[in-house]
Order: C-alpha cells, then structure tokens, then sequence
C-alpha cells in the first residue's frame, strides 16, 4: 500500500512535471524516467507479487495514527501540486497594483508618500477572496507561488532521494556481498564524502556552476547517499550467509544476479523505510539553497518566497510565514509516515 | 523441624495483556524452613520465576501485578509492606540468583564494582573494605585468582565464572534466603555439578535457607529436602524430595521422573509427556493437566482438584486421591 | 525659600539662552554608526583594491587631493592650492599642503606623490587595476603620464595628448608613504600583505579618523583623528568614533536605525514612508548617479528588428518612464534620456529626444513605426537580467506588460549575476578560440541569445566621457554592440583640446546627448534618487549628490 | 584494562584523516578551479562608473590571485603552502586566513557550545523521564513535540523568532551586535535566539534518542539484577541503564556536532549576522576566495575526523566490550 503510494507519487509528478511545468524533456524529465524504471522494477513489482504482506504491513501502519495523518497530508500535497496550478493564479503573474495584500482576515496600514508632493496618503490594505494568502512586494499571488512550490519541494524531495538512495543501496549491497577489498574501498570512499561538510559543499558547488533545479538536484542525489549505503550494507551483510543467497550461489548465479534480484528486493522496506525518512532532509536542503538565494530563478520555491519574506519581514510578515509553515508541515508529514513504517517494518525499534 | 522463614500461601500474580488476564501464579502456596532447601520444579513457563520475583516484588508492573495472597518473610506480609522496607530487604535479606549471568551482570561495570555497590548499600563498609570482602567472597565460590577478576568486565568471563560472580553478588550481604533461578541452565554439565557443590557447601557453612527454581528433577535430590512440583501457575503435588521421588502421587510427577533419564537402566528410550504445556491465557477448565493426563476422568473437567494430604507433608492436587 | 529656588531658575535659564545664543556648542565625542547592507570592503591597502567600498573605507584616513561639493564647487583637501593646467592642456601642477605629516612625524611630500604614482600604480609588478586612468594613447600604443617632483610641495604630471577630464583624475590622487612603501617596493605578495597599508597605520594628521578595527563582515572602526589637518581651527571632527556596520539585509540595517542603534543608513524605497513619519529621524532624498536602462541586444543573435534607430524607438516610445519610476522605484527616480545626470554640470537639456514621457510616450505611434520597418506581425522577445536583483526584476515585468500593449510577447529570463556576464554579456566570434570579452567586435556574439536586458550602473558625472567603455564601438564594456560613427566622434572631440574651454566641451556633451537620446542604443530608463535616513540628533548635513563631502563638520547636538 | 590497540588504531585513523585531507583539499581545489566565475566579476559595476576597461582590471586581478600560472602548478603551490603550514592570504578580506579564522571561529564556537550544552542537557533528560514513563501522557507529549522539533525547518524557526520577539515585540536586536564584549550578560542574551534556533532541532532529535536507546535497556535483565540487589529506582535508571544508554548517544551527539552544526550554524549565523566561521565562508564563496573556502572546508572536514575518533576512542572506555581492529 504504502510503496503504492510512493510509485503514485512518482507517476504523478511525473504528470505534473509533464503537463503542468511541461519540463519533462530537460534533464529532469530523463531523471524521472530513470528512477520510474528502477521503481518499476523494485517497488512496483514486489508490490504486486506481495500483495498479502503488503496488506499485513498497511494493517499495521494503519494502527499509527500519525503516520495516516501524515500520509492523508502527503497526498493533499501531491493533489496540490498536480491539481492546484489549474485553479491557481499564474505564481509569476506581477500586478504592482495590488502589491503587499495580508492575508484574508488581515489588514496593513501602509501610508504612501509621493516624491512629487511630499505628501503621505495612507490607505489600508486588507485581505480578499481574490488572494485568499495575500500577496507579496510583487502583487503576485501567494496561493498560487505556495501551490507551484508544492511542486517543486516534491519534485526536489522524491528525485534527489530516489538518486541518493538508489546509488546508496547499490554501494551498501555491492560492498556488503563481495566483501573483502570492494568493501573495504567502497567504505573508506564513504568516509572520504561523510567528512564533507555536506551544507558547505552544496552551498559552493552550485554557486560555482550556477543553480538550477536539475542540477541541485542532482547534487544533492550525488552527496547524500552515504548514511544509505552504510545502513544498507549493514543490513545487507546479515543477507549475505542466509540460505536463499547461499542456495542461489549453488544454482550458480551469478553476482550480479545475486545482488540485483536476490538481496535487493529483500531490503526494500529498508530502503523505503530510508527513503521516506530521507525526503525531508532533502526537502529542507533546497530550501535552505533558496533560502540564501542560491535557488532556481526560473521556479518558485518555498525557499524563495521566505527569503522574499525575510528581507521585508517588518510590512509583509505572512510572506515569510505562510511557506514555512507549509515546509514544516511537509517534513512533519514524511517524518510521521517514515517513523509509521518503521514501526511496522520492526516492531523491536522505538526510535 | 525448625520454624519457616518463609510462608507463602495462595499467592495470584496475573498478568492484565492486551489479549486478556495471565494467571502466571494462581493460589500457590508453600512453606519453607530455616536454613531449608526448597525447589520449585515444573516445565518452563509455569510460573516458577514469576513466584520467585513476585516474593521480591520485582514483577514489572504494569502489566503484572500480585492480585492476592501473602508472603510472610519473617512473619512480615511482604506484599503489604512498603516499597521503602522491601528495598531493604532484597539483597540484603533475600537475594536472588538469575538464571542468564550473561544478561543479569550489567556489561559495562567490572565484577568488583558491582559486588562493592551491593555491599556499600546495604552495609556500612568503607571502600576498601568493601573491595575485600567482595574479593574474598569470589574466592568462596571458588574464583581462582579474585583480586584480578574483580577488575574484570562480564564480557572477559567464562559462563561458569559469571554464574559464580554472580552467586557472590547475590551472597554479599550474607542473606537469610537465597533464591536461585535456574542457576544451571546456561552453563554445561561439568560447571553445573561444581555450581550444585558451591550452592550445599555455602547452605551448610552459612546456614541459609535457600529457594531453587529448576526444571529438572534430576538435581532436585543433589541439594533440595522439599520439592514442590508447579503445572501451569499452580501447585500439583509437593512434598520431601525422597518421598516424592519414591512414591509421586500425581501423574504429572511421576511422567515428570519417567522423563529421567535412569543411568542403571542402560540406554532405554527417553520418555516424555504427551501433549504440551497449555497457553497460560487460555487454560483448559477443571484441572488443568488433564488434557494431557492418561488417567483422567470426567470430573477432571468440570472441577479442579483440592489439595490432598496423601501423607504427613506430602500433598497433592488430583481427583484420583 | 520657594522664591529663591525660582530666581535661581531664572538665573539658569538666562544664562542656557545666552548660551545657545552664542554659536551652538559642538562638544567632541560620540559614536556615528553607518549602517550598510551592501558588502563588506576587500582590502585596506587601497592602492590593490578595485572595489568601491576599499576606498571608502580607506577614505577615511586620507584625504585626496580635493573634493566636491553638492554644486561640484572644488573643496581644497590635501592640495593647497586647486590643480593648475597650462593652457596647451598638456602640464597639469599640484601644490599640496606644507602641514601634512606621515605617522612617524615626517613630511608628505609631492616626492610621495610622485613616489605613489610612478614606483606604485605605474610598475609591472603591483598590478594596480585602474593603470589605464593614468595612460595616454601615443602611436597606438598606451603609454603612462610623466610626473615630476617641483619641489617639496609642488609636483607636475605632463601628458603628450590633451585629455581635459584628465585633472578629475588628478584631483582624486592620494598618495602612498615612500619611507614605508620602499621596503616592499617590486614583492608583490609583501607589498599585499604589508601590516602598515591592511592596518593603515602611516595615515599621520591626513584623515579626519585613523583606524581601529576591521571585523571582517561585521564592522569597520576609525576613530577621531585630533590631529587632522582640517581640523586644527574647528576641532573638527566632532565624532569620537565612526564605525561602518554591515548587516545581512537591509530589512536588518532598517530595523537597528529604527531601534536607534544605528545613526545613519539608506532606505530602501518602499520604507522611505514609514521612516519619513518617524520622530527623531530625518530623511534625505538626494540624488545618485546610479541608472538603470534597457540594453537593445545590437549583436547577431538578437532580434534583428532592433539595428533599426526606429524600432528602438518605438520600443522607447511604448515605455512609459513615470510608471516604472513610480512603480518600482516608488517615485524615487527622474526620467533619464542620456548618461548624463541632471546633477552634472555637462546636463544640457534642450534638444534632447524625451522618449518614454510625454509627449514622446504613445503606444499607438509606436505601433506604427514598427508596422513601417516592416514588424506587423507579432514575435516574441526575450529580456534577461539578474536574478535577486528586485529592481530590475520588476523593471522586467513592467518592460513585459508596457511591450506586451504594442503587440511584443515578452519572455523574461532572471539568471544569476555570474551566468549573466558569462552568457549573456561577454562575447566571441564564432569559429575563434578568442578569449570571451565584453566587446570582441563587431562580428562577437553572446553564447545565450538575448533582446533586451535590463541593467544598472552608475555614470561619472563630472567626466562623462568615461562613458565611451559602453556607448564608443571599440568600447571595453559594448557588450550590446553598439556603433555609431558619429558618437564614436563626438566621444574622441569631448576629450580633445577643443573640449579644453569649459563652454565648447559643455556643447560637445549638450550635442552627443542629442543623438545619444535620439540614437536609443539602450533605452535610459531613469536616475535613482536615495534616501539617507539620519538620526535626528546629527548636525551639520549638507543634503545633496555629495553630502558626505564635509562630514568631518557633522556633529551631534 | 590494557589498551595497547587503541594506540595503533589511532594512528592508522590519523593515517586516514590525512588522505581524506588530501581528497578534500583536491576535490576543492578542481571545484574552485573548473567553475567559470573570476574574482573580477563584482567589480564591473565599479569600473563601469569610473570608464575603466574591465579586461585589464581582470587581467591585472586575476594577475594577483595567480590564476595567470598554469593549473598544475597553481595546484602544487596551493598543496605545498598548506604541508608548509601556510594557510594562504584571503584577498577578499586582505588577511591571513588563519588570522582569519583566529577572529571569527569564537563566534561560531559559542553559538555551537551552548546550543549543543543546552539541547543535549534538555533533550537527555526529558528522553529519560519520557522512557521510564513509557505510553504515559508526557511521553506522548515529549514525542510529538519531538517531531515538531526534528521537522521545523531551523532556517524558518530563526526567522519566526527575530519577527516575534524582536520585530513584534522588540525584546532582542533584529542582529547580533560585535560590539558586546564576548564574556558579558548581554552576549548571552543576544546568543538565546541564535541558540534556540540552532539547538530546537537538536534537542528534539536526543529526546527521541535517548527515549529509545532508555528503552532498550530498561527491558534488560541486568534492571532486575541491580532491582534485586535493592538499589534505589534513581540508581537503577540513572546509573545502571542510562550507562548503557550512553553508548549510542555519544554516537549520535558527536556525528551532529560534525554535520547538522554545519549546516544549521551555518545558516544560524547568517540570519543573525554572526560573523562566525558560516558567515565568513559564505561570503568567502560569493567571493572566490578560495583560499578561506578550502580551510573551512578542511577545518570542518578535519573536526568531523577528530570528532570520529573522538567518539571512537570514549567508545573504547564507555564500552569495555567494544575493540577496533
């Protein structure tokens, strides 16, 4: 049920990325397809075969009141960023006219003054319908930047991870199943890129070749998979000398086979495990990109919009407030959904 | 025949799970005198533990709880008496032997210190003196070389030398009443009979009555004078160790002996009881050994058997007396 | 005892009128804290320093030669007397001031000045970036002025072309103690890192403020100078310290000046209202010489629609300027025709084409000057600028609606300031290995096609003529590829002899602002007015495009 | 006990630190090499108002920055400064870069010290009190605002604060003021929002933590051993489980000391305008300053490593059964 959803979730970003961004021939679209395929193979797939644990595993999750909560939000979101742009105001759409609007059930008093007078003429500026969220310095609609950063959080969130978390459990299994020296360099590489200060190297990496949605993330799929591939190699290596690979190894099957198709599928709820508790992390990083004004111009982030926020905190405040809040609730919703399938994956954790 | 140190009489100890009540401990009730030897036998998962930490009040609650009955100590009702007094008590007075040392020795302190806490807690002895006794008391159960190993962690210890830390520990403060736990059944035989040797010599030097919990008769009759046989939280039969392994009144007993394997009788078949324990949730009505009993009858099923004094301390639970 | 107590006030009183009557006390002390949210300055060893904020920084420790005040009437710093220039235009004397001291008590001589000049900013091995201010093309090829020490005050510099603007960048001169300078004189990597110029501790009597601390980042410390030359009759300066706070956003700096924590810093045009009502703090509109304006991609890969004079200005003619002025820069701008301010003494006015106001603002005309260079059907172009910058962004926008009204889609492209320069201004012929310029010629094109681009940057309004790196064909910064001959000229004639009389050269600037304003090779867009917001306890401010010129007379009261 | 191997294990890690150093230093250096931006560009609007020809200003800038050398010898007098001890000259502050960060790293210590202090003294205890008092209603309540805490984005949570208590309500400075002196009340006060902003999220992620780790070892059976020796319940917890708890939060702590500081300081400081090592290092790269973005990077890197070992090494003596070989 619960991998369901997460194949859902990329099909439909997919959709969004297609006909609302109508981004898919740029490299994010290629990234799509790919990690669609290895979905397909690996999350898909067992699903399907395992219908009956999968029903098990949702009986138990569905005992975590958060986690369903969680997950009801997590689909709220994706609806909103599929379905929201079409009901939405253009998020870029600039109308001076109508700039620093507060949100319904608020109202400014802003005294202009003109350069030619000298005089002040103070007008009150209080929330409408038309905006139910305000709008911020540009006139632009609040709703409808929050909804396209839906969008773009999601985006970010799923495809960073799915890099991240697919390289980290091809390094974890490999370096687990052949051992030895393989092991050896693969965790010492693993050191090598953990010893990085991950914020500090994203921060300079993008500022140097320039941000842009693809290639952060990109960046962030490329560093962030160490703490995966060590969990996964943990788990793999108590894999390794169980009787099913043993038996394979007998059968004369070769490594490659063994890792693909014998110990991967059987980390998946790890990794899905993983993954679920890696997106927010992910998320909060694009954030924080945009945040000190190192996102993607051509979209709108969440990020973003507090950074404008921020720099005029003191007239505008619900600039800054309203995606902050979504952010927060976001991560709050993968944490709980993550933490839900932890408990039902292993009963014995408490974390 | 001295006077008891110990009285337990109908104690329940229940257990209130999601799936329902468990009746670990239901109306057991026995004596012990001073400076006796009481065993508790009966297949794991009878109720034999839970009696033994219930006397100490170290049932974890929730969700077990002690529902009824009393435990006179010393004539004290050690399941009224305060959380405070209690504490005063375990260790102290009545200590306890676990059945893992591997798990009861905490990992991460040296033997010598734990033995030392014990003792600087309950006695007044400064430091070193503490140090001392500790040493010498490994050195009584037979710890080559003490002073070192008491600065050993429980990981650098053989199985044997645990438990024996472990029997010193729990002998620090020279207690009245020992409770042992299945203090064989983690190690192997040769440490076992060694372990068996260490537990009589220190009943007889230190006079000091002693519980031990076990779930095999064969080393009943090495240390025990009075044997009480539990079934599923309760009592069946008890009585003195030979009388009871001369004549056993109830069949669980007696299917029990069979089970022994008999040296004299050269290379026989190993007999067992057919059937298996019952589920302490869901337990059978009337005497809840008869599904399993060869001789049972119908009353078996509707009523559950009053003790019965087939001889003069000998009593059993069963409708065929 | 109640009618003595009330005499005795009485008695005060008169004495406090008396007091105040006689000129306003101006007791010593203080801190003046100038709050900015721009960046923080490179170095302290000014000579190395290529970024504005250096020299401010170091500006206050040593004075230049001379400096100007709000009408651009010279104001004697260092220099005795002003710079003289022999009428052929070609021998240019400095006579400084005979009571300058170096911090170890000797002289500053016109040696020094010499010294700075040509063992410092004219040798291989410093790499002083502004070189070519103080070089002159003789037979094609760059070649340094020749200074010349008098005598212990006086000194001459002597050029071989004449180039009239030439004494602006003398009277700019500071100099470089030689006594210091020589021990590091050819080291490059010494010289940089010489503790007396990163610490400025040779400054002697020659600022108003000598250093104390550079928190890197965070703040810039100097504290009064009492022996500051100009300050021996009026005791001047009247700040105990003054200290340059830097703050993450200018929300931060606005916020501290509201709270009182900061005595002076610019307003951001949308708060300039809420700050002009505040008790206690007075806000100065003045001008800058800051622009903004449209940049019309001339090069190949743009719209080639816009190499016709009348399609730029149609696109000018449908831009209305009074409504970017009063929407983006909410009112705090005038309408720019030329590069050159209003403020500057070269502004001429008349003949000058107004477009983007009325009456040269219609839409419907604009409409028809394309249909008549042939562009009936509608097309689409892209304006790029960089992103983060707001004011430009909404120019952007503004651009996008106002073009959309004559029928030109818009596409707007926001990218950062690195990608900007790299892919959009700096060029290359295609085919050549040539290293990408801002100006690699006539056939030179951007790597990432662009139409328009809004831009920013401010303009020298005492020599104009500087601006030939944008608007001259050969110019260093024509990254839009302008070129017109008779520009090119008019540029070459304001720095030639006949601009030496005042008048002529006033006609020269008055002429190329015509076919500048006419010509459209961008569109000027508008001058920004700033707004310094003082707290109102400050004294002494003089409000125009140089206020800080006499800021060593400010004081609190 | 002996612990001879510990020796040899230490340095075969100092070992290691010193080919990550190097991958680090390289991996830098190519980035800051490959990427296309120059010193020169934020000058332009500079030279555009004064008329200069920006391709001399850049010629002669990057004439200073030594980038007119060829790469590979830029690279080994980069690599053979640093073996020197020789941190390079930062041209975007005109200072040595260790003199550098000998100003600027206190900031960021006493933001990172007290945000540390704090959420691991709050976050332990109430991990503890929540764990004995399992399914009890504080237990659920330390775990929800556990999520809160773990999920409110630190960067937003900063801004929030400056907007209430210091917009709104004025009780702080919208900014951290350099002219407190260090060690003073006001400092203090002027670090609580900072600190809150860093530590929330911390502090959550021990509560959790430690609730777990507790959890774990209340159910061992040494609990019931030192219960049936009668020590008092606050030793049994505070002594016999709780030491064993340690072990995987030390872990934890440190690896946050390592990584979520950095990043969360980072931004910490930049939203209030500590002039830290974040601040510095982040302008540092809008700079090209590479020189000071290499030492951050290698300092940070370099902490990481001592704070492995670190960890390694108290491991050895918290837990006497681990060994590393």
């Amino acid at each position: 049920m619960i991998l369901i959803l997460l194949a859902a979730l990329w099909l439909l970003t997919l959709l969004l990325d297609i006909f609302v961004v109508e981004r898919i021939f740029d490299p994010l679209g290629y990234l799509y397809i790919a990690l669609g395929i290895v979905a397909l193979l690996y999350v898909v797939w067992p699903l399907y075969t395992g219908r009956r644990l999968v029903q098990y595993y949702w009986q138990r999750v569905k005992r975590n009141r958060l986690a369903v909560v969680g997950l009801a939000f997590i689909l709220f979101l994706i609806l909103l960023a599929l379905f929201g742009p079409l009901f939405t105001a253009d998020p870029t759409a600039v109308n001076f006219e109508e700039k620093n609007i507060p949100p319904v059930g608020f109202s400014i008093e802003e005294s202009v003054y003109s350069a030619e007078t000298g005089q002040f003429i103070t007008k009150t500026a209080s929330g409408t319908w038309e905006h139910p969220l305000g709008t911020d310095n540009k006139g632009r609609d609040l709703l409808a930047m929050l909804v396209s950063g839906a969008g773009v959080s999601l985006q970010v969130g799923l495809l960073a991870t799915g890099i991240a978390v697919a390289l980290g459990t091809l390094i974890g299994v490999v370096s687990a199943y052949l051992g030895g020296k393989v092991d050896n360099i693969l965790m010492r590489f693993t050191d090598i890129m953990m010893t990085f200060p991950f914020f500090l190297l994203l921060v300079f990496i993008v500022f140097i070749f320039g941000p842009s949605l693809a290639f952060i993330v990109l960046v962030i799929g490329l560093t962030g998979w160490t703490g995966v591939a060590r969990l996964i190699r943990s788990e793999a290596l108590s894999l390794r000398t169980r009787e099913f690979i043993l038996a394979a190894k007998a059968l004369g099957a070769s490594d490659g086979r063994i890792i693909l198709a014998h110990l991967v599928p059987n980390v998946i709820s790890l990794i899905v495990v993983i993954a679920t508790l890696s997106i927010p992390g992910v998320i909060l990083a694009e954030a924080a990109l945009s945040f000190i004004g190192l996102g993607d111009p051509s979209v709108t982030s969440w990020g973003m919009i507090l950074r404008a926020g921020q720099q005029s905190l003191d007239v505008t405040w619900w600039v800054a407030v309203v995606p902050g809040v979504m952010l927060f609730l976001t991560v709050l919703a993968f944490n709980f959904v993550g933490d839900g399938l932890r408990d039902a994956f292993d009963p014995r954790s408490n974390v | 025949m001295g006077e008891t140190i110990l009285k337990i009489r109908n104690l329940k100890t229940y257990f209130f799970t999601r799936r329902g009540i468990v009746k670990a401990v239901d109306s057991v009730s026995f004596d012990l005198v001073k400076g006796g030897c009481l065993c508790l036998v009966g297949e794991s998962g009878c109720g034999k533990t839970v009696t033994a930490l219930s006397i100490l009040g170290l049932i974890d609650s929730p969700p077990g709880r002690i529902v009824g009955g009393e435990i006179f100590y010393d004539g004290t009702d050690l399941t009224k008496c305060s959380a405070e007094r209690l504490r005063h008590i375990r260790g102290r007075e009545i200590a306890m032997i676990f059945q893992d040392a591997q798990s009861a020795l905490n990992p991460v302190f040296t033997i010598g210190n734990q033995i030392v806490e014990q003792i600087r807690l309950h006695l007044k002895v400064s430091q070193r003196g503490a140090k001392n006794r500790a040493i010498s008391l490994l050195k009584e159960v037979g710890i080559p070389s003490p002073e070192e190993v008491a600065s050993y962690y429980p990981h650098q210890l053989s199985g044997g030398m645990k438990q024996r830390a472990m029997i010193a520990m729990s002998l620090s403060c020279d207690p009245q009443l020992l409770i042992a736990d299945e203090p064989t059944t983690a190690v192997d035989v040769t440490i076992k009979a060694q372990i068996i040797d260490i537990l009589r010599q220190l009943k007889e030097s230190r006079k000091m009555s002693i519980i031990f919990i076990t779930h095999e008769l064969g080393i009943v009759s090495e240390i025990g004078d009075r044997i009480v046989v539990m079934y599923a939280g309760r009592v069946a039969e008890s009585a003195a160790v030979s009388e009871l392994l001369k004549n056993p009144k109830h069949p669980y007993t007696s299917g029990l002996i069979k089970c022994l394997p008999d040296i004299t009788k050269g290379r026989g078949r190993l007999k067992s009881i057919p059937g298996t324990v019952p589920s302490l949730d869901n337990l059978p009505g009337g005497c809840l050994f008869h599904p399993r009993c060869s001789r049972a009858m119908a009353i078996c099923r509707k009523k559950q058997p009053p003790p019965v004094s087939v001889k003069r301390g000998h009593t059993v639970f069963c409708h065929l007396y | 005892m109640k009618g003595r107590l009330k005499i005795l006030l009485l008695l005060l009183a008169s004495v406090c009128l008396l007091a105040s009557a006689c000129q306003p006390a101006k007791e010593v002390g203080g801190v003046f804290i100038s709050g900015t949210s721009a960046g923080d300055a490179e170095t302290l060893n000014w000579i190395l320093a290529a970024d504005s904020a250096s020299f401010g920084y170091a500006g206050h420790t040593v004075d230049s030669l001379v400096t100007y005040d709000n009408e651009w009437r010279v104001q004697l710093r260092t220099a005795a007397r002003d710079v003289e220039v022999s009428d052929d235009g070609l021998v240019y004397t400095v006579t400084i001031r005979d009571d300058l001291m170096w911090s170890d008590g000797s002289r500053v001589t016109a040696e020094d000045y010499v010294y700075t000049l040509e063992s410092l900013m004219f040798s291989d091995w410093l790499n002083y970036p502004y070189k070519s201010d103080w070089q002159e093309e003789v037979g094609g090829e760059a070649v340094f002025v020749t200074p010349q020490v008098v005598d212990e005050t006086t000194f001459t510099i002597t050029r071989q072309t004449v180039y009239p603007e030439f004494i602006y960048t003398v009277r700019g001169l500071v100099p470089y103690p030689k006594y210091i300078a020589v021990k590091y004189e050819g080291d490059v990597e010494a010289f940089t890192q010489a503790p007396e110029f990163n610490n400025l501790t040779y400054t002697g009597n020659l600022g108003p403020y000598k250093f104390k601390e550079w928190l890197r980042n965070d703040k810039f410390v100097v504290e009064r100078n009492p022996e500051y030359y100009l300050g021996k009759d009026t005791g001047a300066p009247y700040f105990g310290q003054y200290i340059v706070k830097l703050f993450g956003t200018s929300a931060t700096a606005h916020a501290a000046l509201e709270a009182g924590d900061i005595t002076y810093t610019d307003i951001d045009p949308d708060k300039v209202s809420k700050f002009k009502k505040m008790e206690g703090i007075n806000v100065y509109t003045v001008p800058t010489t800051g622009y903004l304006f449209l940049a019309y991609n001339l090069r190949d890969n743009g719209w080639e629609g816009l190499k016709i004079k009348e399609v730029r200005q149609a696109l000018s003619l449908a831009i209305s300027k009074g409504l970017i002025i009063e929407q983006v820069l909410y009112g705090f701008g005038e309408p720019a025709f030329s590069f050159i301010p209003r403020v500057s003494p070269c502004y001429v006015d008349e003949g000058i084409a107004k477009y983007g106001v009325e009456p040269l603002l219609d839409k419907e005309e604009a409409k028809g000057l394309l249909i008549n260079a042939g562009y009936d059907k509608p097309l689409t172009l892209t304006l790029v600028t960089n992103a983060g910058n707001d004011e430009r962004e909404n120019i952007g926008y503004l651009v996008k609606e106002e073009l959309g009204a004559i029928g030109i889609e818009v596409e707007l492209k926001f990218v950062p300031w690195a990608t900007l320069l790299r892919k959009y201004l700096m060029n290359k012929t295609p085919g050549t290995d040539e290293e990408p310029r801002y100006n690699n010629g006539a056939g030179a094109v951007s790597e990432e096609p662009w139409d328009l681009m809004v831009m920013g940057f401010s303009t020298n309004p005492l020599s104009p003529s500087g601006q030939d790196v944008f608007y001259s064909t050969k110019g260093g910064l024509n990254f839009f590829g302008y070129s017109n001959t008779q520009v090119d000229e008019l540029f070459r004639r304001a720095k030639s002899e006949e601009a030496l009389d005042e008048g002529a050269r006033k006609e020269l600037y008055a002429e190329l602002s015509r076919v500048i304003s006419e010509e459209q090779p961008v569109d000027f867009l508008a001058f920004q007015l700033a707004n310094a917001a003082f707290q109102k306890k400050v004294k002494g401010i003089e409000p125009g495009i140089n206020m800080g010129y006499n800021y060593h007379l400010w004081y609190f009261e | 006990m002996r612990k001879t191997w510990l020796r040899d294990y230490i340095i075969k890690r100092l070992f290691y630190a010193v080919i990550i150093a190097w991958g680090i230093l390289t991996i830098t250096f190519v980035l800051v090499r490959v990427g296309p931006s120059s010193p020169a560009d934020k000058y332009l609007s500079n030279l555009a108002a004064r008329g200069e020809d920006p391709a001399q200003v850049t010629a002669a800038i990057e004439a200073r920055y030594g980038l007119d050398k060829p790469i590979h010898e830029q690279y080994f007098n980069y690599i053979g400064n640093l073996v020197r001890g020789d941190w390079g000259w930062s041209f975007s502050t005109s200072m040595p870069v260790i003199e550098l960060i000998k100003t600027h790293w206190i900031y960021s210590f006493q933001l990172i010290l007290f945000s540390t202090i704090l959420a691991a003294l709050a976050g332990i205890l109430i991990g503890i009190y929540s764990a004995v008092r399992q399914y009890s209603k504080t237990d659920y309540i330390a775990t929800f605002f556990s999520f809160i805490g773990i999920s409110i984005p630190n960067f937003w949570l900063g801004v929030m604060l400056i907007l209430l208590f210091a917009v709104q309500l004025g009780l702080f400075k919208t900014y951290y003021d350099t002219s407190i002196p260090l060690f003073s009340l006001g400092n203090l006060k002027q670090l609580i929002l900072p600190v809150v902003t860093l530590g929330t999220g911390m502090m959550a992620g021990y509560t959790r933590y430690t609730r777990s780790a507790m959890l774990d070892n209340l159910r061992k059976d040494f609990v019931r051993t030192a219960r049936a020796k009668g020590l008092p319940e606050t030793t049994v917890i505070g002594k016999h489980v709780f030491r064993n708890a340690v072990l995987p939060l030390v872990t934890i702590i440190m690896f946050d000391l390592g990584s979520i500081v950095f990043g969360g300081a980072y931004l910490t400081e930049i939203i209030f305008g500590i002039p830290g090592l974040g601040r510095i290092s982040f302008n540092a790269i809008f700079a090209d300053d590479y020189a000071v973005v290499v030492a951050v990077t290698l300092i940070s890197a370099f902490l990481v490593l001592f704070i492995n070992l670190a960890t390694d090494i108290a491991y050895a003596y918290l837990d006497p059964r681990i060994r590393y070989d």
